[in-house]
């Protein structure tokens, strides 16, 4: 059971990110239940890459050979840029929303129908 | 949006993300090693740079970190589009206080250069354009905070941010384009005699190693700084001037 | 066992060698064949006959005359903006008829951010269902 | 010429990308050259598509591995496995690159004069070009987690093109809504690529289709990735984005959505048929798509009927026109059994994916024409349209053929592949007929919505308000003369179309072992 704590740390953020996307009536709130699956899976890419007593993948004055794995890393630096990316561009929106809505809830919408 | 089927949705997918937590391997102990021991022996060789991951990032799978730079330049032109709409009254951010400005103008200088030092040396020690780049962005950040976004207006314009960030990623694409006689990304400096000689083994680690990693790694930064200093400016000063 | 049969027929007819025309757009489905060409020329031969036919139609209609008003009993002819039938009325019998449709189904398209993920959310809870433990 | 062939995959996905990067830098010299610079980038990259279309049809799969020393290398000597990104184009993504291109350039010319007026257009025109990469990134890639990288390209710029009227709120409040969602799926998909990554250690669809073995964690990963993309495709339940984000994009930034979402449903055609090839459990997996699809076909027109704003109501269409395609794939998907297909199941594959080049032409001629009302008389919804059909002549014949071809009267394109789809899903086993049943009047309900939106915006006596409404400018019609044109010639000539690409594209979507063996195969 020990083994799966990360894990399960990853799916318990998961878990929080989607229970705030679903009820949780203000935008910044949703785009923060956004971030938050975005952090969880960044966790579970880099927990899937390490290998015990593994030491970083650098071989400038290394202290041993046994490596953790590389591409998890390298994966989620691509996701980390992506997940700023899509944090940036909804908050703007949201902004965006206020500015002509002069309100953030999920409920004063237009589009409907 | 019945809120009881809602719940028991989201309580079905919750428990199958648990599941899929408890089969997965045990942490730590991955039952497949094959690419990545592929990258650990032979990524010195190929790519010349001593930290692998840099080498994943860059060379072996640098397709993919030229579409998250992508990624990057769509939200600035996104954040742009958002408010490039001059409306609403000018927000007035006062300025900080005396000792706070003071501190900013000792501490920015150094940030920077600590940033730069991140992004040169990406392929040796942990770091890269990407980090390097949200570094120095730190220091805009702090200096636009510090003094009022509107003073700060003339160091930092978003004109000079956008073709920096324009020309660095025409820079990265470039350089991938010139590996193009044998593969597009091929590290076509590796091997060579001024930038790329190939450090085996456990080393100190000397710049020029990595063949094409570094500039590009050089390229992104200025990329990532400019790209992030543009999505700070353009939400610390939209409003009644924010005509780009 | 329907379509099997039909096919057999289709392929016997087309064996004798249709003209260049036919082989030109015939497309092959399953259960027969589809040509667009010899659609379109009967098309035109039909709409030739019809025209002909109207051709024998009454020759005292004038076009820009009295006899293109309307017949209101007499009344003057309201002005256009009111005649035009405007979109929401089109098909006013079909959605009342389907009242018990549409109300929830309109409803359900509620707009707000977070129903669209809760039916995402459905959908994924059902596939887990389905395929997680079915198969 | 040899050059260009070798290198055709990267070189069509970098030159949007390379465009893109400039088109900033060169619209600060001068706007009109960024237009014309745009359109170069879009005539050379369809030429190189075309270039690479004929040699897929003609010689198979071809396969580009990027940064490797002869870049046919795939699995690197002295390795088992391909380590690097590999770009693979069979007949089914190059049938897409085409797709996507084409509309690209099609929406880029309608859009130098439909966008003339509004600031920030080197903005517009570099998620344009964005967009486009973004959709050939992930129709030309063998690599999932670079499947991942671009699909998120293709949503953030999607959006942002749909905020673009950021003086309406209801622009900003449908971009937020594509944005949450779209990154809610792909988030999903990360996840599923990793559940795949921590199982084999392995990204590439072509490995990894050769390794996986259907247990439990495959299945949820599969799970994921059916619901996420089925998602971004606009499937029912998850459809409501797609009006709302439709409803409010400009016209010629809706036709590159449609192509975007055609390019999720592709990566949905490719983990089933493809990454799952050998183990998927058909029958299921089929089933769930057709249902799928015949709940879109029926709600998207059902609720298309009660619209009564212009492009929403397309919008709706759109989603009844994605249920055809997952009706027609779903019932190949479904009479595969361990390996071997049914005839009726490769035709109907085959009308799936005729469908979806029709379609896409349909829908985009639909949008462009709602973009010229638009433009000429400044109002998009019904209730105030009228009599538009005196003075906007040459809109009026387009819309007459969009009319026609999206809801499948016999003449034109829609009507080919629609047969297909109804007469190859009459024949599936259990539920076959109910099947095309639904799928034939929901093809005649489109009928009567576009035959009301044909009566209250054209049809009806000469309005006072829109007396001196001027027909859409020159580049306009020519874009949408260019989709009626081909719209026409599909119509009448089915079977040349889907002899020469149609049924290469699949056939190579049901062959995954020959997908797998050009990856593991070597140089």
């Amino acid at each position: 059971m020990i083994q799966h704590f990360p894990f399960i740390a990853v799916v318990i953020l998961i878990g929080l990110g989607i229970y705030a996307c679903m009820f949780k009536r203000n935008l910044i709130k949703i785009v923060i239940g956004v971030s938050l699956i975005e952090s969880g899976v960044n966790l579970f890419l880099i927990t899937l890459g390490y290998v015990k007593g593994g030491v970083a993948p650098i071989y400038t004055n290394a202290p041993g050979t046994n490596m953790v794995l590389p591409t998890p890393q390298a994966l989620t630096l691509t996701s980390i840029v992506i997940g700023l990316a899509t944090t940036a561009l909804m908050l703007s929106f949201a902004v965006l929303i206020y500015k002509h809505y002069s309100s953030i809830d999920a409920k004063t919408r237009r589009l409907k129908g | 949006m019945n809120k009881k089927i809602g719940f028991l949705a989201f309580a079905v997918v919750f428990v199958f993300l648990f599941l899929s937590a408890m089969y997965m391997h045990p942490f730590g102990e991955p039952n497949e090693k094959d690419m990545d021991n592929h990258f650990i022996e032979k990524g010195q060789n190929d790519t010349g740079a001593n930290n692998i991951v840099t080498s994943v990032v860059f060379d072996y799978r640098g397709y993919d970190t030229l579409g998250e730079a992508t990624v990057l330049f769509t939200a600035v032109t996104g954040v742009a589009v958002a408010f490039s709409m001059a409306y609403g009254k000018k927000k007035e951010m006062k300025e900080m206080s005396k000792i706070v400005r003071t501190v900013t103008n000792i501490l920015y200088s150094f940030i920077i250069i600590f940033g730069f030092y991140i992004i040169m040396h990406g392929h040796l020690t942990p770091g890269g354009g990407f980090q390097g780049g949200a570094v120095v962005a730190s220091a805009f950040a702090l200096l636009v905070i510090s003094y009022s976004a509107l003073k700060i207006k003339g160091i930092l314009k978003k004109e000079n941010f956008s073709v920096s960030e324009c020309s660095g990623l025409f820079a990265f694409i470039a350089l991938a384009f010139l590996g193009i006689s044998t593969a597009f990304f091929y590290n076509f400096l590796a091997g060579g005699t001024v930038f790329g000689n190939i450090p085996a083994g456990i080393n100190p680690g000397d710049l020029n190693t990595g063949g094409v990693i570094p500039l590009m790694n050089i390229a992104v930064g200025v990329e990532v700084l400019s790209g992030i200093g543009l999505i700070i400016l353009y939400m610390f000063t939209y409003g009644k001037e924010a005509k780009e | 066992m329907f379509g099997k049969l039909s096919n057999m027929d289709f392929h016997v007819i087309s064996q004798q060698k249709p003209f260049w025309l036919l082989s030109l757009g015939t497309l092959e489905t399953t259960a027969g064949y589809w040509n667009a060409v010899v659609f379109v020329i009967a098309f035109v031969v039909i709409a030739l006959v019809v025209y002909i036919i109207r051709a024998f139609g009454e020759k005292t209609y004038k076009k820009g005359s009295e006899q293109t008003k309307p017949f209101l009993s007499g009344n003057p002819e309201p002005e256009k903006e009111k005649v035009h039938v405007r979109a929401d009325n089109l098909f006013w019998g079909f959605t009342e008829a389907l009242k018990d449709y549409y109300t929830p189904a309109v409803r359900g398209h509620t707009g707000i951010v977070n129903d669209y993920v809760y039916w995402f959310v459905i959908v994924l809870a059902g596939l887990f269902i389905i395929i997680g433990v079915g198969t | 010429m040899n050059f260009l062939l070798t290198h055709a995959p990267i070189l069509i996905i970098a030159l949007p990308l390379l465009g893109a990067f400039l088109t900033p830098l060169i619209s600060r010299l001068h706007p009109k050259m960024r237009n014309i610079f745009v359109l170069t980038i879009l005539i050379f990259t369809g030429f190189l598509t075309m270039l690479l279309t004929r040699d897929v049809l003609a010689n198979g799969i071809r396969v580009y591995v990027l940064g490797a020393a002869p870049s046919t290398l795939t699995v690197p000597t002295g390795s088992i496995m391909p380590v690097r990104i590999i770009l693979e184009t069979d007949a089914l993504s190059v049938l897409m690159a085409m797709i996507s291109v084409s509309l690209a350039f099609v929406s880029a010319l309608y859009s130098s004069k439909f966008m003339e007026n509004r600031t920030g257009l080197d903005k517009y025109y570099t998620l344009l070009l964005l967009l486009l990469a973004g959709m050939l990134g992930m129709e030309l890639t063998g690599d999932l987690f670079n499947l991942f990288v671009f699909l998120e390209i293709t949503s953030i710029s999607g959006c942002a093109l749909v905020a673009f009227y950021t003086d309406r709120g209801e622009s900003a409040e449908a971009a937020f809504k594509y944005m949450l969602i779209g990154t809610v799926g792909a988030l999903f998909v990360l996840f599923a690529v990793a559940l795949l990554y921590g199982e084999y250690d392995a990204l590439n669809i072509g490995y990894l289709a050769s390794k996986i073995q259907y247990s439990f964690l495959d299945k949820i990963a599969l799970v994921l990735l059916v619901g996420a993309f089925a998602m971004k495709a606009g499937s029912v339940p998850m459809h409501m984005w797609k009006p709302d984000a439709y409803g409010e994009a400009p016209a010629s930034v809706v036709i590159m959505l449609v192509t975007s979402s055609l390019a999720s449903l592709y990566a949905l055609l490719r983990v089933c048929f493809t990454l799952y090839g050998n183990v998927l459990n058909t029958a299921v997996v089929g089933w769930i798509i057709i249902v799928l699809g015949v709940l879109s076909i029926f709600v998207g027109v059902t609720m298309a009927l009660v619209q009564n704003k212009f492009s929403r109501l397309i919008g709706y269409t759109a989603v009844a026109e994605i249920g055809y395609m997952l009706l027609g794939v779903g019932v190949g998907l479904a009479s595969l059994t361990n390996g071997s297909i049914e005839d009726y199941g490769l035709k109907a594959v085959q009308g799936g994916l005729f469908h979806i080049m029709n379609d896409a032409l349909d829908l985009g001629l639909l949008f462009l024409v709602a973009g010229a009302v638009f433009y000429s008389t400044g109002k998009s919804d019904l209730n105030k349209l009228g009599g538009l059909a005196h003075n906007m002549k040459y809109t009026t014949i387009f819309f007459m053929i969009g009319l026609a071809a999206v809801s499948g009267l016999p003449p034109m394109n829609g009507f080919a592949s629609k047969l297909i789809i109804y007469e190859t899903s009459y024949q599936l086993e259990p539920l076959g007929p109910i099947l095309s049943i639904i799928a034939i009047l929901s093809s005649i309900l489109m009928l009567a919505v576009f035959v009301k939106v044909f009566h209250s915006a054209f049809l009806g006596p000469k309005l006072k308000e829109y007396e001196n409404v001027k027909d859409a400018p020159r580049s306009m019609l020519i874009a949408m003369g260019i989709l009626a044109v081909f719209i026409i010639i599909f119509g009448l000539f089915p079977d040349t179309v889907i002899n020469t690409i149609i049924k290469p594209a699949a056939n190579a979507l049901i062959d995954y072992q020959g997908y797998i063996d050009k990856i593991m195969g070597g140089v």
